[in-house]
């Protein structure tokens, strides 16, 4: 492989997205069009000479490198693409909060944790562990969230009145109890 | 890093040739200790405290209180150990403990964590030039494994929440000069009424930078000429002012 | 390449983090932790030969392709990729002061940069640099942090053990302990 050929290959690889003829000759600015289609069928049969797990298809929106299909099941059954096992630091912090402040909308849990909590609070409803209970008074009457069923069945509790009470926890807590009582 | 964020100032200040830093190019106040004394050649083990000290009052002057609470912290250490530098010192020069030591220490281990970030840095940027796979490639999903939260989990993230809980902004003052005289007759006068009283209780509720400094500088003064004793217990508890035993009220 | 390597390739191709060589294992359970290694190797050179875009890495206890760093600059000017947003100063001296007193709590840090890190600790854990690593004794029971392994990756660093030493940098401590028992 020459160095341009090289450089695609680069590309396609860390593209989010498939590239175009046009993408790959901005890589290359100097290159001619007939130098650019060169090295990408350089390319493609360096990698469809079935010595490879990879393959250079054409799809839509122009080139992209991909596993070889054969291979999809064995990658997904040893768990390499997707390994979600615990809830991030995020999740648990914003369960946390809906949990004790039930029934609660999106702004008041981005107000207590001080960051934007829209992707997370989407992935929580998409495990179950939450869901929208009802609506708020107000301008918007935005949309106020809960704990499901679910959520008490991970955490092995029979209702939410068994979740440790505020002044049980450390002195830490105490801080927010005033707050809620605010 | 943030060094080179700064605009070069003269090689040596005096009191006519004050500096012009720009505080948001410091990641702290060690950060423009450290400047100062690195930019003045100054041999770190033996600090000129008072010039030091001044350039660095100097220098956050200009600061609104809120961003300036860790610089104060600082300013209020220099200003002590600038006290402690004016002390007698004893007969035998062995029982001198130079009261600069522990800055010394922090300064030199705060600069180990300066080099350390520079070299962190270059390694960003040299891996930032290498892309992992940028497709995340759609996969037959197989039954995702079972969540595993357990409820020890869940009250340390409340306790997260709550240390993370965003602190209640205190707003930009306009900074005024400082008065170290008005704050002396001020610390004087509630001396004549009571006896101690703890250093927060001569600000009101919004004190500027300039109202703290000045009441420091007050202070510092009068317990170097004996007119008053300040203790603080802890080293970042709340500093105590008492009337010294001589200056008692009639 | 053999068919298992051809999977070992697919795989490492499809995950967008570092693969430890159980997660190879658990590709292809009938081979041998031999054949694994051989596989590896011979994916290594294949990549190593300065023919291809891409190299496979060991970074973050595991292997990754990536690709190599002399098209970094023409893929982010083509905008195929964005590259991170650099991290500030007080992120980096909280991280370098985090990865080498782990694990560290925030009083600590504070203490040894001078300034409240609040909200940079917050910051460093929501890029996933940073994570809670369990609690210290005592007063509090302060929460203790620890760099992930998404800080090595973002490092290309195989271990913390590739961190610099701290006798080797230009700052010495020595100086300072003389001066003290002084």
């Amino acid at each position: 492989m020459n160095r341009r050929t090289q450089l695609l290959e680069a590309a396609l690889f860390s593209a989010s997205r498939p590239l175009s003829l046009d993408d790959l000759q901005r890589l290359d600015p100097d290159a001619t069009a007939e130098e650019v289609a060169a090295s990408v069928d350089e390319l493609r049969h360096h990698y469809q000479a079935g010595e490879h797990g990879i393959v250079l298809v054409e799809v839509a929106g122009g080139l992209q490198l991909l596993s070889r299909p054969e291979f999809g099941e064995a990658i997904a059954e040893a768990q390499i693409v997707t390994r979600p096992r615990k809830l991030s630091a995020a999740a648990l912090e914003t369960l946390a909060v809906i949990a004790y402040r039930q029934p609660v909308g999106r702004a008041e849990v981005e107000e207590i944790r001080g960051v934007s909590v829209e992707g997370v609070l989407r992935s929580l409803q998409d495990r179950g562990l939450i869901d929208v209970v009802g609506r708020a008074e107000g301008m918007g009457r935005p949309l106020l969230y809960g704990t499901t069923m679910a959520f008490l069945e991970l955490l092995g509790l029979r209702g939410l009145e068994e979740l440790p009470r505020l002044e049980e926890l450390s002195v830490a807590l105490r801080p927010l109890a005033e707050m809620v009582e605010q | 890093m943030s060094l080179s964020a700064v605009s070069a100032p003269p090689v040596v200040a005096t009191s006519d040739t004050p500096f012009i830093v720009r505080l948001d190019a410091f990641s702290g106040p060690l950060d423009l200790l450290l400047h100062l004394i690195r930019h003045q050649e100054i041999d770190i083990t033996d600090i000129p405290i008072a010039q030091i000290a001044d350039q660095f009052l100097e220098a956050i002057d200009a600061l609104g209180l809120n961003e300036a609470a860790d610089y104060l912290e600082m300013a209020a250490r220099l200003l002590r150990i600038k006290v402690q530098m004016l002390l007698p010192r004893p007969f035998d020069e062995d029982d001198w403990e130079d009261p600069r030591a522990e800055l010394v220490r922090r300064l030199l281990e705060y600069e180990q964590i300066r080099e350390l970030a520079t070299w962190l840095s270059t390694q960003v940027e040299l891996r930032a030039d290498r892309f992992p796979r940028g497709w995340v490639q759609p996969l037959p999903q197989p039954e995702p494994p079972p969540l595993v939260v357990d409820l020890t989990e869940l009250v340390a993230a409340v306790e997260r929440v709550i240390e993370a809980m965003p602190q209640p902004v205190v707003h930009r003052v306009i900074p005024r000069p400082l008065d170290v005289e008005g704050a002396t007759r001020r610390i004087l006068t509630v001396l004549e009424e009571r006896d101690r009283l703890d250093f927060r209780e001569l600000f009101d509720e919004r004190p500027t930078v300039a109202d703290v400094i000045s009441a420091l500088i007050a202070l510092l003064e009068l317990a170097r000429v004996g007119r008053l004793l300040l203790t603080q217990e802890l080293q970042f508890g709340a500093l105590t002012i008492a009337r010294e035993p001589t200056h008692a009220a009639a």
